[in-house]
């Protein structure tokens, strides 16, 4: 079996990947994709450490940010409906209205 | 394997209880006839909850095997909280957004709020701590985005989400780390494990303070985490602005207390440089933004952004006077900025201006109930004498300069002196003739968007607008003239944590 | 074997999310998160979280994930503009990233913690399974759990609002 | 007693907001002369003698902060009260006497403003004299931002502009004023508990190291106050903008709180720095002497020239104040009395000859004194007064400082007397361009030399008899102040006791004697005239 | 009554005269405030006479007495009282002031008569008689200050007196500013007796004051020096003397008895009462000395250059101040004080004579444009005459005693004091020589216009109202000499007080005739009597030798004025030509005026232009507006980082946290 070393190197690249994602992509859609990504490289963290220090706390965490990530995932697509509801563009870089 | 229920004391959780079934009735309301009473049902709650809280005060007990403390320190952060929800839901009455989204839900997506500031205030866990902060977090996202007429309205709401979700989620990592570092998820056995297992300014402990920091700074809005604020500030429903400005503030500063002085006790030699460079970022970054801003809710946010680094600095002391004057700071702001608020939502529904400042020009002369509030609120942000906010900062000046970060205090100081540059302006529009009073820069119809015609000429006699700015000038006004009573209260919560 | 399975999933889970970065059109980028999400579960099996697998098969792969192809069915997964409006983004992110991920790896390499260089402590049979987990749900964790139940109610109460049926006399 | 005269005027503003248009002048005006009635009938029972505080008063405000709400009278505050009530009083009247837009508001906003001042004047409690400090610009930012003059038309600011100016200028000292009160509290207290009783922190004291910084930060909120040289930037445009009643009390009373400040916290408190950063304050004091009256006798609006007469004489009093002898501090109490008096008066006068020639510019004025003999003569006095001419209490004031000045610096002294020849100039100037030569070519519509009216002398002519009063009698000044200033500056600890040589100093016997018994009974004289 | 209640009755009575005057002026007929005013002043000279009576009445050890009011400004060891000394030197010059002063009461009642300001006038004069007695009789140095200010002030009032005229204003404002330096000297002086002495007081000073300074010493010698700046300012001697001429720009009566009879003898006072003080320091005294010899010898110079009538008798005036600052200074304290009265008689007179002179040629001054005023005003020619005659020390007339006593005793004292008696003979010649001048250009000859007119209809010739300097039209709203002019031969009033003062003027000099009378140097004895130099004592054969000289010179004087200006008036004529510069020279007034321009005046100026033009602006204002400009743009910044972009929202977060996770990575151990 591996040393955990090398999961918490794996979630931490995922971590940045997701947020280079959230960086570089503009349809909203996908940054949610990515705000996924970011939480999963955070629960691997966890259940890699739960597994670490042997206790299952970090797995019932892990739990409770997958409801987390479902409650985000809910209203973000319902803001994305909402949006194109109003026929607004589905690109962040569109919606700057407010700036300055 | 056997399973032991754990003990639950009722009583203390009386108030998240009583909060919770507040949602499920006002929420059932919605579809019920009597759908127009949400907000009295809503105010009912917040009462009942606010009145369990003061029946729980001075005691200070671990809830629902310590996931939760009820302690002065949560349960006056939650009366700040509720306070805050109160007026939220007069200045509500007849606003476009609840008629958008339904007066039920929205009542009962505040109250959702409500509860996850409670719970925040309380969190002793890790895993309380964050399920509390996205229980906080989701409805504001909902609510921001509520007046779906308007597009800065869904763009507030899209940005905070998305933002904010990149916070929670650099904060749970951070989380993760210190899990892993303690192999805990309490605060307390936190602090314990990691100075046990001699990890004490170990990389891994620091990173995992250093997310934690991102996520709960840019709930507090601190920069170079604040960018989030003055947009969504402009953008959310007024009403809402206000409880965010105020009740969100509170509810971060309450848990940054609670999580970096229970849990990260230990290393605060390693994070109070930090936080206290962080803090004159934002004292710099806030109060130089807001010069010559037009929207007054932008001006706001930003004053927002300073007002989070003069009061991050009762964090960074680490000692018993810093917690009492973040606590006296945050009651004395919620007075300051509800008195704004108010105003402005009543300019907003009678003038054709939105919140830009030109809504406010002239007032003394037509609307004395309505420039008195302002010009109070403003003159107190600006921590000027014989307001609350005045004795506000000498508080956190105390703090700092015991905890030997007099340059912080310097810092306030002069924040304070720029912020006078946006703040009498707005005053100076109120009372004064002469172009001098708009700020430079100020574009023709700005912060109004097209739709912000005016909805109800009458706004500016409307007890719900009125009473709530008057109820909150007195406020600050009398905490001004005579503080102690606050003090004692900011005591109170301070002794809790020490 | 424990390895190779290890780096099959990690390239899994990898792969998946760099495809989520990368591809253009959305729907795709749906489809690589879910490659992403079944190897994620692989490596859970392997950390011995039977249970979190489980949850994040039929959660997320489930669930979800067939919210996600909804709505992208709904709005139509139209790519975007290639250029790049803002000055520097395009240069400065993946930078931020490696300097993210480097940051981090560094903390865990550099760290003195030693059960990170371990494979973790011998734990029980029933280490991860349902029942283990269910307990302590209920016995520690039953605040949270609770909690969540609310969040999952007021995320629904959002999700009416934003994309429920306006009512009448609010239509836009 | 003492709360009364603090909190009456106040009293008097919250009602006259609910008062009709017509009636709140006079209302105000009452206020104004009870609070005075007050203030005189303190100064009565004042024990000249002692040098401590008299009528106190001293109750936890703050306990959780350790701040008091302490007051008190003694020798360094007490004519400095009665003076601001005697302004306040001539001010409102003269602003009773005009139309004013929303008058409640106003003369509340006059009001409290006295209010303020007297507190500050009164506070025994450090942290007490910060708040009313600060406090004490809120109601003049209004006062000159809503009801002062636009000059944008003349290449100047509007009123808000210039009022934005003033109070951030003003309280870029006050703020780190606070910062360095608290931190004199904190750092006196060491582990006790915290206290900002000026008394007790005197008792405590702190180290030389932390008074090094805090000196300056009240230093800086005091020269700005002032407004000394290079920190006078807000004064000329805040001076134009501002309404002349409001500006009647401003320049005779703010400036003298940072005077002030310096006799009751700094030397204090701060003995050691003080003693240190002398010299740097007597060079920047000097130069407020010299660059105020330079700019005094360039400038051709009378507002301006007031104001800059003022850098120049509050420069004197830095001076005094900074020779860190009991007779330059005595002079400096007496001059900070002597040129409130005289510099209100003037804006009185500046309001009244505006009234007549339409033009604040002395270049468009001329040859008022034909018709106006009494203005002018009444203008002739307080000019000469301003002047310093020997004979006059500010000569004595400036006398008592210089002299003091000359035996602790001689070469400062040297250089600051010649500001009393350019203090002459500048005087006679204004005087002469507008009451003497000819009436202008060219006269603005309406030009015309009036009399003075009955009602704007009842304002004027009491402040003049004050002026002659104190010139006759001086010494009913001195002899009450100098008992505490003795007592603050030999907190100094420095050697020299300015009175090293009196033991020569009594004349031949019989001048003692005869000098004794007569001077006895006048002094009682005096008093009777005083009530 | 003691004498110090006498005394406080004389300085009171003036004060009360002016003060009724001024208060009053609205109600009181122009009339009533004449009559007050000279009322006032005659009283005042009766009281002097009781001190002077009381004075005689007591033995001379003990005529000086001290008496105080109230403690003034008595704190911190500085101790002023509002206290008097009453000695012979005081009664002497309260004697002299008030007499000569009640006499111009009289003249002016006349003079001003028909003057719009005639109460202002009057109440002005009053206050500066006040003033002058102050200053003699003050008790201490502080109260002497107030004294010499307060005179400078009313010289200033009365300067300005038709402030519609520029030329007035301004020459007010130049007599106050220098005087105003002269104050100055005298309070640094102030601060060093009482530094040394540790009192103000005259008694404590004059006692202490050879214990309390080294003779000779540098801290005596700048306490002299000081005080000189004092005396010389007041005095209009070189080089503070420049706005005495211009001085001349107020009404006559004013000229004779401020700027001729009092007030600018203020210095020669001042030096005689601390005599004490400057025979401590010999060096100072010489240099006051020299002074007085300089000026003397330089305004005598002018004086012949000069053609306005009154400017030519202001710079004798100064010079013959020239011959009282060198005797005090030398140590002839009686002799210069007894100058002092002798000059305040005829000098006075010859002022109200030219007065007199100026009214008929309807306010004219330029004697170049008179003539015959023999046949045409025959009291004010005797007038001028007799005042000429005094002034040029005729022998027999009063200024010839009295300006041979000094010479004599500079004689006496020896050594280089022997060269200024020569210089001082000198300045005598030149005395006669511009005395007689100006008397040949105005009395004989052929009546000029206006004269003739006098002459033929008994009316005074009415010119232009105009000023006699800058031409321009008066302004005669506030009154000027005019509208109606007067003259001795037509008012009373003045021709009585030109009449006292004209026997005064011939025969004052019997109260100090060498082995004859000593009658003023005896009363004035006690007051230098502690004084060595005092005790040097021209022989009475060595005094008659003088006076010989003197009437020598002062007949070939008048002779020489009269060959050139009657004889062969040709011959200036040639000087001009022959000696331009040195005409130019004396016409010009030894450019004194520019050189004060040059060096004080226009630096000033550039300074102040300066500071408004350049360092108000961008120095003082430049501070403000840079900071706020900086932080405004910084403003900018801030907004334009702020771009609306939600993704370079997450970027800069994300960039602050690898910032804050680096410093951690960093500090971790």
């Amino acid at each position: 079996m591996l040393n955990i070393e090398w999961y918490i190197v794996l979630s931490s690249l995922l971590f940045a990947t997701g947020a280079a994602g959230i960086l570089l992509r503009r349809s909203p859609i996908v940054i949610l994709l990515c705000l996924e990504l970011m939480l999963n490289a955070g629960n691997l963290a966890l259940v890699a450490f739960s597994r670490m220090v042997g206790n299952e706390e970090g797995q019932i965490f892990a739990l409770i940010v997958m409801v987390v990530a479902a409650c985000e995932v809910v209203v973000g697509l319902g803001l994305i409906v909402a949006i194109f509801r109003r026929k607004l563009p589905l690109n962040v870089d569109d919606l700057r209205e407010l700036r300055g | 394997m056997t399973f032991h229920e754990p003990s639950i004391d009722y009583a203390g959780i009386s108030p998240l209880i009583a909060l919770t079934a507040g949602i499920c009735v006002v929420l059932l309301s919605a579809v019920s006839p009597l759908r127009r009473w949400a907000p009295a049902l809503t105010m009912v709650t917040l009462a009942a909850a606010a009145g369990l809280l003061i029946w729980r005060w001075n005691e200070n007990l671990e809830l629902v095997a310590g996931a939760l403390r009820l302690d002065n320190l949560a349960i006056s952060i939650s009366l700040i909280a509720i306070l805050t929800a109160a007026f939220c839901v007069l200045l509500s009455i007849r606003e476009r957004a609840v008629e958008e989204a339904g007066s039920g839900e929205y009542h009962a997506l505040l109250l959702g709020s409500v509860l996850g500031m409670t719970l925040l205030a309380q969190a002793e866990n890790l895993v309380s701590f964050f399920v509390a902060i996205e229980i906080l977090s989701i409805p504001l996202y909902v609510l921001c985005a509520t007046n779906l007429r308007r597009e800065g309205s869904l763009e507030s709401g899209l940005k905070y989400l998305i933002v904010g979700s990149l916070g929670s989620a650099t904060l749970l990592y951070g989380m993760a780390f210190l899990y892993g570092g303690s192999g805990s998820t309490d605060f307390a056995e936190i602090a314990k494990e990691v100075a046990h297992a001699g990890l004490l300014g170990d990389p891994l402990i620091l990173i995992g303070i250093a997310m934690a920091a991102v996520g709960l700074a840019f709930k507090a809005s601190i920069a170079p985490f604040h960018q989030w604020t003055p947009d969504v500030y402009e953008g959310a429903p007024t009403p809402i602005t206000g409880f965010m400005a105020v009740a969100t503030k509170a509810a971060a500063f309450a848990v940054f207390l609670r999580f970096f002085y229970v849990a990260l006790g230990p290393e605060a030699s390693d994070w109070q440089p930090a936080l206290a460079t962080l803090a004159a970022i934002s004292i710099v970054v806030g109060n130089v933004g807001a010069l010559g801003q037009s929207s007054l809710k932008r001006m706001l946010g930003y004053s927002g952004v300073a007002q989070a680094g003069y009061m991050l600095g009762g964090v960074v002391v680490f000692n018993e006077t810093g917690v009492e004057s973040l606590v006296f700071y945050l009651a004395a702001y919620a007075f300051m900025n509800l008195a704004a608020f108010s105003v402005i939502v009543a300019r907003e529904r009678e003038t054709p201006y939105g919140d830009s400042i030109r809504a406010v020009r002239g007032l003394a002369a037509e609307r004395p109930q309505l420039a008195w509030p302002l010009t109070v609120s403003m003159l107190a942000l600006a921590g000027l004498p014989a307001t609350a906010g005045f004795i506000g900062k000498l508080y956190l000046i105390e703090a700092l300069v015991e905890g030997d970060y007099t340059w912080l205090a310097v810092f306030i100081a002069v924040g304070t002196m720029i912020s006078l540059a946006y703040y009498l302006p707005v005053v100076a529009a109120m009372w004064m003739r002469g172009e001098g009073s708009s700020p430079a820069g100020a574009p023709a119809i700005a912060g109004a968007s097209p739709e912000a015609d005016p909805v109800d000429p009458e706004a500016s006699r409307r007890w719900y607008l009125v009473g709530p700015a008057l109820l909150a000038t007195v406020a600050t006004v009398f905490f001004g003239v005579i503080p102690q009573p606050l003090v004692e209260f900011a005591e109170r919560a301070g002794s809790s944590l020490f | 074997m424990e390895a190779v399975l290890f780096f099959v999933s990690a390239i899994g889970a990898l792969g998946g999310a760099i495809g989520v970065v990368a591809l253009r059109n959305p729907f795709y980028s749906v489809l690589a998160l879910i490659v992403h999400l079944f190897s994620l579960a692989a490596l859970f099996l392997l950390l011995t979280a039977a249970f979190i697998a489980a949850a994040q098969v039929v959660v997320y792969a489930g669930a979800v994930m067939v919210l996600y192809v909804f709505v992208v069915a709904y709005v139509g997964g139209g790519g975007e503009p290639a250029w790049e409006p803002i000055p520097g983004q395009r240069f400065l992110a993946p930078l931020l990233a490696i300097a993210l991920f480097v940051e981090l790896s560094v903390a865990v390499l550099a760290s003195s913690l030693l059960a990170l260089g371990g494979e973790g402590p011998e734990v029980g049979a029933g280490f991860g399974n349902p029942s283990e987990v269910g307990t302590l749900l209920l016995e520690k964790f039953l605040l949270p759990f609770e909690a969540a139940s609310i969040l999952l109610l007021a995320a629904a109460i959002g999700a009416v609002v934003l994309a429920g049926k306006r009512r009448e006399g609010a239509t836009p | 007693m003492i709360n009364s005269l603090l909190w009456t005027p106040l009293a008097f503003g919250i009602v006259g907001l609910f008062l009709p248009k017509r009636v709140v002048g006079w209302w105000a005006t009452l206020g104004a002369v009870v609070t005075l009635a007050i203030a005189i009938g303190m100064a009565i029972d004042f024990d000249t003698g002692s040098s401590g505080l008299q009528d106190t008063v001293d109750v936890s405000w703050i306990s959780g902060l350790g701040v008091d709400y302490s007051l008190g009278l003694d020798g360094l505050n007490l004519f400095l009260v009665l003076l601001t009530a005697v302004l306040w009083t001539g001010g409102i009247a003269f602003a009773a006497f005009r139309e004013q837009e929303r008058p409640q508001t106003f003369f509340f906003l006059m009001l409290v403003a006295e209010t303020a001042t007297i507190g500050a004047f009164l506070a025994q409690d450090l942290l007490l004299f910060v708040l009313f400090f600060d406090f004490m610009l809120i109601p003049f930012y209004f006062l000159f931002g809503a009801w002062g003059t636009d000059r944008s038309g003349e290449g100047g600011l509007t009123a808000p502009a210039a009022t934005l100016k003033m109070i951030v200028y003003t309280l870029i000292g006050s703020l780190l004023m606070l910062v360095a009160a608290i931190a004199t509290a904190i750092i006196a207290a060491g582990d006790g508990h915290i206290t900002f009783s000026i008394a007790a922190l005197q008792q405590q004291g702190i180290g030389v190291e932390s008074q090094r910084w805090i000196f300056w930060f009240f230093a800086a909120a005091f020269l700005v106050k002032m407004p000394a040289f290079l920190l006078h930037g807000w004064m000329p445009d805040a001076y134009r903008a501002a309404p002349l009643p409001a500006l009647i009390v401003f320049s005779g009373v703010l400036a003298k709180v940072g005077a002030y400040g310096f006799l009751r916290v700094v030397l204090p408190l701060f003995p050691d720095a003080t003693v240190e950063f002398q010299e740097v304050v007597l060079v920047i004091a000097l130069a407020s002497v010299l660059y105020g009256s330079v700019m005094a006798f360039t400038q051709t609006n009378l507002r301006l020239i007031a104001g800059y007469s003022s850098v120049a004489q509050l420069g004197f009093i830095t001076l005094g104040i900074f020779a860190l002898r009991a007779d330059g501090s005595d002079g400096a109490v007496l001059q900070m009395v002597n040129h409130g008096l005289v510099v209100a008066p003037i804006f009185v006068i500046v309001a009244l000859l505006s009234e007549r020639t339409g033009t604040e510019d002395i270049r468009e004025m001329g040859g008022l004194a034909t018709r106006a003999p009494v203005l002018a003569a009444l203008f002739l006095v307080v000019a000469m007064a301003t002047l310093a001419i020997p004979g006059s209490a500010n000569f004595i004031g400036e006398f008592y400082i210089l002299n003091g000045l000359f035996r602790a610096k001689v070469v400062y002294a040297c250089i600051a007397i010649s500001g009393v020849a350019l203090s002459a100039y500048y005087a006679l100037r204004m005087y002469q361009r507008t009451m003497h030569n000819r009436i202008p070519a060219q006269q603005k519509a309406g030009y015309a030399s009036r009399e003075i009216g009955l009602r704007d002398g009842l304002v004027l002519a009491p402040l003049v008899l004050c002026i002659l009063a104190l010139a006759l009698y001086p010494q009913l000044i001195l002899k009450r102040t100098n008992p505490t200033v003795q007592q603050t500056v030999s907190a100094l600890k420095r050697g020299d006791a300015p009175n090293a040589r009196l033991a020569k100093g009594d004349g031949g016997p019989h001048i003692v004697l005869e000098a004794k018994t007569a001077g006895a009974t006048v002094v009682d004289l005096t008093r009777e005239g005083e009530q | 009554m003691s004498a110090t209640a006498w005394a406080w009755l004389v300085l009171l009575l003036p004060l009360v005269g002016s003060l009724t005057i001024a208060l009053g002026f609205r109600l009181l007929p122009w009339r009533v405030c004449g009559w007050i005013g000279m009322a006032a002043v005659g009283l005042a000279f009766a009281c002097a006479v009781a001190v002077l009576v009381t004075l005689l009445g007591e033995d001379p050890e003990h005529r000086h007495h001290a008496s105080s009011l109230w403690d003034y400004a008595n704190v911190a060891g500085l101790d002023v009282q509002l206290g008097i000394y009453v000695d012979p030197l005081s009664t002497f010059m309260m004697l002299v002031v008030t007499g000569v002063s009640s006499m111009i009461h009289v003249y002016s009642y006349g003079y001003m008569q028909s003057d719009e300001g005639f109460r202002r006038f009057f109440s002005y004069l009053n206050f500066f008689v006040f003033s002058m007695l102050l200053l003699v009789l003050a008790g201490n140095f502080v109260l002497l200050i107030v004294g010499w200010a307060f005179v400078g002030f009313a010289s200033y009032a009365l300067v300005s007196f038709w402030y519609r005229r520029k030329t007035a204003t301004a020459a007010g404002m130049k007599a106050f500013v220098i005087n105003v330096v002269g104050d100055i000297g005298l309070v640094l002086a102030a601060f060093l007796i009482v530094r040394e002495v540790g009192s103000f007081d005259y008694g404590t000073v004059f006692e202490q004051a050879p214990e309390a300074f080294t003779p000779g010493g540098w801290t005596i010698t700048a306490v002299c020096l000081l005080l000189m700046v004092g005396a010389f300012a007041k005095s209009a001697q070189i080089p503070f003397h420049t706005w005495l001429p211009d001085a001349m720009e107020g009404p006559t009566p004013v000229s004779s008895l401020i700027h001729a009879a009092t007030m600018v003898t203020a210095g020669v006072y001042l030096i005689a009462r601390t005599h004490v003080l400057f025979e401590l320091a010999p060096t100072a005294a010489d240099i006051a000395a020299f002074v007085g010899l300089a000026t003397l010898l330089i305004a005598g110079t002018i004086a012949i250059a000069q053609t306005d009538m009154k400017r030519v008798i202001a710079y004798s005036t100064m010079s013959q101040i020239g011959y009282m600052i060198m005797g005090v200074s030398i140590g002839a304290y009686s002799a210069g004080l007894f100058h002092l009265m002798t000059h305040a008689f005829f000098k006075a007179l010859l002022f109200m004579a030219a007065g007199s002179i100026i009214s008929a040629m309807a306010n004219m001054q330029n004697i170049d444009k008179m003539s015959g005023f023999w046949k045409a005003m025959r009291f004010t020619s005797v007038m001028l005459l007799i005042g000429g005659l005094a002034l040029a020390a005729f022998p027999g007339t009063s200024g010839f005693f009295s300006k041979d006593s000094i010479l004599a005793y500079a004689e006496a004292r020896g050594g280089m004091y022997t060269w200024m008696a020569v210089g001082g003979y000198l300045g005598a010649f030149l005395t006669a020589l511009y005395t007689f001048r100006l008397v040949f250009r105005v009395l004989p000859g052929k009546p000029c216009k206006e004269a003739q007119e006098l002459i033929d209809t008994g009316h005074l010739f009415h010119g232009p109202h105009q000023n006699p300097h800058t031409l321009e039209p008066e302004d005669t709203e506030v009154g000027f000499p005019g509208p109606e002019h007067h003259i001795a031969e037509q008012s009373r009033p003045m021709a009585i007080g030109m009449a006292v003062l004209g026997f005064g003027a011939l025969f004052a000099g019997i109260v100090q005739i060498p082995g004859v009378t000593h009658m003023l140097f005896s009363f004035l004895e006690p007051t230098f009597e502690s004084s060595p130099l005092a005790a040097i004592e021209p022989s009475v054969g060595a005094e008659w030798r003088g006076l010989a000289i003197g009437a020598v010179i002062a007949i070939a004087g008048i002779f020489a004025s009269w060959v050139l200006w009657v004889k062969k008036p040709e011959l200036p004529a040639l000087f001009r030509e022959r000696l331009r510069p040195v005409y130019l020279l004396c016409l010009n007034k030894w450019y004194f005026d520019e050189a004060i321009d040059f060096l004080i005046v226009r630096p000033a100026q550039a300074v102040g232009r300066l500071a408004n033009r350049f360092f108000e602006r961008y120095v003082v204002d430049g501070a403000v507006t840079g900071t706020e400009e900086t932080v405004r743009g910084a403003g900018g910044v801030i907004r334009a980082v702020q771009n609306g972009f939600v993704r370079s929202y997450a970027l800069l977060l994300i960039a602050g946290f690898a910032g804050l996770a680096l410093y951690f990575l960093i500090t971790s151990s």
